[in-house]
């Protein structure tokens, strides 16, 4: 089973980025779960949401403790929430922010990657909401999913130009990897 | 008559309520599902097995015949059966005006096609003559006993009324077991309404106010004739059919022929009192013009 | 009698209930006066008031549980109360 | 099968048995349930009268009197709105009148806490409702189907409530096997009650009954929880058949073969306790399907050669212990006197159940059995540094 955290703030799509990896995952013909951190958040603070991802269902209804992988919707948080939590040796860290891995400076057992997201969905969806950009990256740093599900998932949310323009985004930071990406 | 509320009911002799619901039965005919909530009509009318109705009726609970009324009328609606009859719920004072009002309120502005008629006899009669919020000044309750110091219920009758009308009720009207015909006239009006509909339907209740059984109506139709239950029709907002006053009698004439009023009469604060009801319906004259310009 | 589920009843069943016993005084009526203003069979809280053509204003006295409206209401001064001997 | 919300797929199975009716009042974690049925009725795949009410009182009033006229009749909340229901539930099942409504367990204040436990439902056990705990959202899908179809047995007429553990079920997404509406209409007939409100038939519904009556009228609702007992077993075998889906009937035995050791609970944490379970020796999990009616004759059955029962809930009578616990002792008390009861409240108010409180359970449950000394009831997960 692969376990993933997001950290976003409420409003910028975190639980719907973690139920659309669920959908795609599924697509790719495995189990998922996806479920926020029950809360009453409102928009702006800081919110969780988790996935889980296997070859057979899933019965366990805990939350992520351990995750494989982290993703932090927004570089706003570093420093505000404790979002290596839990991180497995060998997990992946994926961070939306402008700096380089190195820059951040983040040591532990785990690899971590950064993207310039918003700057990716500024340009190509037209606003700042990084979710799908996200879950390109997602995608392509950690092979959880396939790039051909996420983007299917999405446009089955997302119709019309919105929906191609974010699978742009997508397609884009899936591609991404290998030149942001470091460990 | 139709006799749609049977015979055999338990209700106390000479009660106002009984008359009133064989008279809104008379109105609308047999075509009509009736809810209503506890209280002395549900306990005088259904003792299983046997019930008074001879109409589809149904007793839930105390606070609820507003939001009954309005399933049975969603009820309907959903089986293609809406033509079948038309929804009433009737309820007292403490079931409208105090705990059901909240479901009243939902029923009302949800705009089901319900008639919902309060009658009030201005306190909780089933449970022993406690004051309700439609208990008026000067009235002595279980729960404000006239005393050494007490001259009874201290706040006015809330307005129902103004309260249905406030919810943009197409037809709303004030009623009396009084006036039998006219009582009857408005709950046919009621009940052709679409939409939501209310009534205030004013009775006495001989064991509660204190009089004799045989006076009910002629002491209800006091409460009209002195101003202090004025009759009248809001339509589309509108105030109309204003019953008027020939020669209006003063507060005394009504208030004397009841017990509950009787500590009024023995001192000078009561007679204050009885002076601040004149007062309320000198106020209802004005406000609804009750008085008929008459040259002596 | 079995118990219905619900304890849902029959429509009208209550006329088993013969509430004549009630009474202490019984309502009269002198015929003659009668002007049929009907406000005995409009007023009685127990519908036990009824009026034909042939036989004039009838009480039932199955049911009449003798409050005395009928004779208050009585636009004729007709009707009258009589103390009931059982 | 496809990813969807709990909440979307409890929504689309309510869709899918043709309510005439639905009246509810928003409350969290119910409103998605709510809301993805009135999104059906806008959007017209669901023809039904939804009454947004003022109250939760009004939710099940407006589910009473359509119900009494006739028509299948849905609702649901949760918590402070069930409390708020509380006398309209008695009121509805006295009367015989088959609503079905989600049950979205939370946890009650005070202090608030919008967070699942099972303490709101548990305290309805006694209001004359069939109660179904749902252990993952494709269940609580299929119990909704099942449920209407049980509870207008004609030899139950019933309320039931289908438990689901709020958030836990209602906010998760998972892929789930949605109900065909063909499959539904084979599986579930219209309803047509016997008696119901008509100008045709003008019964009176809501009699009261004097003392020399009251009593039997409480023991036919008795009788017809023994039926629904039945009822429910048999329901589960006519789902099965159809849609191939399975949970048990009244309870669900999992690796009870040789378990010395049996975890005995409803709802959501069935699934991480089975993940612990799995990687155990000797214990398996007694779950309890349908808490009213209560099995207690499957309870001693599953449970005859076991040496520890465990039992696990998110609930507890204050000044005494937890209300399931006490069930299943009462259950086996006169009949299985060797059996070791252990008792074990978790997971109050949304504190997370994980695999570490359930080993936790397990060693104590081993203890005991080994004759060691622990409590017959006790808190698991409390912060006792709080205390």
């Amino acid at each position: 089973m692969k376990e993933l955290r997001i950290h976003g703030r409420g409003g910028q799509g975190s639980v719907t980025a973690a139920e659309l990896l669920a959908i795609a995952a599924f697509r790719d013909r495995k189990y998922s779960q996806a479920f926020p951190a029950f809360g009453a958040e409102r928009r702006g603070a800081p919110v969780m949401a988790f996935l889980r991802i296997d070859d057979a269902p899933i019965r366990i209804k805990s939350q992520v403790y351990e995750p494989d992988y982290v993703m932090v919707q927004d570089a706003s948080l570093i420093g505000v929430v404790d979002f290596m939590s839990g991180l497995k040796e060998g997990g992946i860290l994926l961070i939306n922010t402008p700096k380089s891995p190195e820059e951040l400076g983040l040591d532990g057992n785990f690899t971590v990657r950064t993207i310039n997201a918003t700057a990716i969905a500024k340009e190509m969806i037209g606003r700042p909401i990084v979710n799908t950009t996200m879950m390109g990256a997602f995608a392509g740093v950690t092979g959880a999913v396939s790039l051909h599900a996420v983007i299917h998932a999405v446009k089955e949310r997302f119709s019309g130009a919105a929906g191609e323009n974010n699978v742009k985004a997508i397609k884009y930071a899936y591609d991404l990897k290998s030149r942001e990406g470091s460990s | 008559m139709k006799n749609l509320f049977a015979s055999g009911h338990r209700a106390c002799a000479g009660c106002g309520m009984a008359i009133a619901i064989k008279l809104i039965l008379e109105a609308t005919g047999e075509n009509v599902f009736v809810a209503s909530p506890t209280g002395c009509l549900e306990i005088v009318s259904s003792p299983y097995p046997e019930t008074s109705w001879r109409v589809p009726w149904i007793h839930s609970l105390f606070e609820n015949a507003a939001s009954v009324a309005s399933g049975i009328e969603a009820g309907l609606k959903a089986l293609g059966r809406k033509d079948e009859g038309k929804v009433l719920a009737i309820g007292g004072d403490g079931g409208t005006a105090d705990i059901g009002m909240g479901a009243l309120s939902g029923m009302l502005e949800r705009g089901h096609d319900v008639t919902y008629i309060c009658y009030d006899n201005e306190a909780y009669m089933n449970t022993g003559v406690q004051r309700s919020s439609m208990t008026p000044i000067g009235a002595s309750a279980t729960t404000t006993p006239a005393g050494k110091v007490s001259y009874g219920e201290i706040h006015p009758k809330k307005d129902l009324v103004s309260i249905a009308v406030s919810h943009n009720v197409r037809y709303v009207a004030s009623a009396s077991v009084g006036f039998a015909m006219d009582l009857m006239e408005k709950v046919k009006r009621a009940v052709d309404h679409d939409g939501p509909s209310f009534i205030h339907l004013h009775t006495s209740c001989c064991t509660g106010w204190r009089h004799p059984s045989s006076k009910t109506i002629e002491i209800s139709r006091l409460a009209v004739l002195t101003g202090l239950i004025p009759l009248y029709e809001v339509v589309d907002g509108e105030v109309v059919n204003v019953k008027r006053l020939a020669k209006r009698l003063p507060v005394e004439d009504y208030l004397k022929t009841q017990g509950r009023f009787s500590h009024l009469f023995k001192t000078d604060e009561g007679a204050e009192l009885i002076r601040q009801i004149q007062a309320m319906a000198d106020r209802n004259a004005e406000q609804y013009g009750l008085d008929l310009d008459i040259e002596e | 009698m079995k118990l219905r589920i619900g304890a849902i009843a029959d429509p009208g069943t209550s006329v088993v209930n013969l509430t004549g016993g009630w009474r202490t005084e019984a309502p009269r009526i002198e015929q003659t006066l009668c002007i049929r203003c009907f406000n005995c069979v409009i007023y009685c809280p127990e519908s036990a008031v009824h009026y034909s053509e042939e036989r004039g204003i009838e009480f039932d006295y199955d049911y009449c549980k003798g409050c005395g409206i009928c004779a208050n209401e009585c636009s004729g001064r007709a009707i009258y109360m009589e103390m009931e001997e059982k | 099968m496809q990813v969807v919300e709990g909440s979307y797929a409890i929504a689309h199975a309510v869709k899918r048995c043709r309510p005439g009716v639905i009246s509810a009042y928003p409350i969290t974690p119910q409103t998605h349930i709510v809301e993805d049925l009135a999104q059906f009725v806008a959007d017209g795949e669901l023809e039904c009268e939804f009454v947004p009410v003022d109250s939760e009182h009004s939710a099940m009033s407006v589910a009473l009197g359509a119900s009494a006229v006739g028509a299948r009749a849905y609702s649901a909340s949760t918590s402070q709105g069930l409390a708020l229901m509380w006398e309209v539930l008695y009121n509805v099942s006295g009367m015989r009148l088959p609503v079905v409504m989600t049950a979205v367990n939370r946890a009650m204040s005070a202090p608030l806490s919008i967070w699942n436990d099972q303490q709101d439902t548990i305290g309805a056990r006694d209001s004359g409702w069939i109660q179904i705990y749902a252990e993952d959202i494709q269940e609580a899908h299929d119990a909704m189907i099942q449920g209407y179809k049980i509870a207008e047995s004609k030899d139950v007429m019933l309320p039931l409530m289908v438990c689901a553990d709020g958030f836990i079920l209602t906010h998760t997404y998972e892929p789930v096997v949605l109900a065909e509406q063909i499959e539904v209409d084979d599986f579930l007939p219209p309803y047509e009650p016997e008696y119901f409100l008509s100008v045709d038939n003008p019964l009176s519904f809501g009699c009261f009954a004097e003392p020399d009556k009251y009593m039997e009228f409480r023991y036919m609702q008795h009788e017809a929880m023994d039926r629904a007992r039945i009822r429910i077993k048999e329901v589960a075998d006519e789902f099965d058949k159809a849609f191939g889906r399975y949970y048990g009937g009244l309870i669900e035995g999992y690796n009870l073969d040789g378990a010395e050791i049996v975890l005995l609970t409803f709802g959501s944490i069935i699934g991480t306790i089975k993940e612990v379970v799995d990687r155990e020796k000797n214990v398996g999990i007694l779950k309890i399907r349908s808490y009213r009616p209560f099995p207690a004759d499957e309870i001693r059955d599953a449970l005859k050669d076991a040496k520890v029962v465990a039992v696990i809930e998110k609930d507890f009578s204050a000044g005494f212990e937890g209300a399931l616990f006490t069930d299943v002792k009462a259950a086996l008390y006169n009949h299985n006197s060797d059996l070791k009861m252990l008792g074990f409240v978790v997971g109050l108010g949304g504190r997370d159940v994980r695999a570490d409180d359930i080993l936790e359970i397990i060693k104590r449950s081993k203890s005991a059995m080994d004759g060691g000394i622990t409590d017959e009831w006790q808190f698991i997960g409390l912060r006792g540094e709080l205390l």
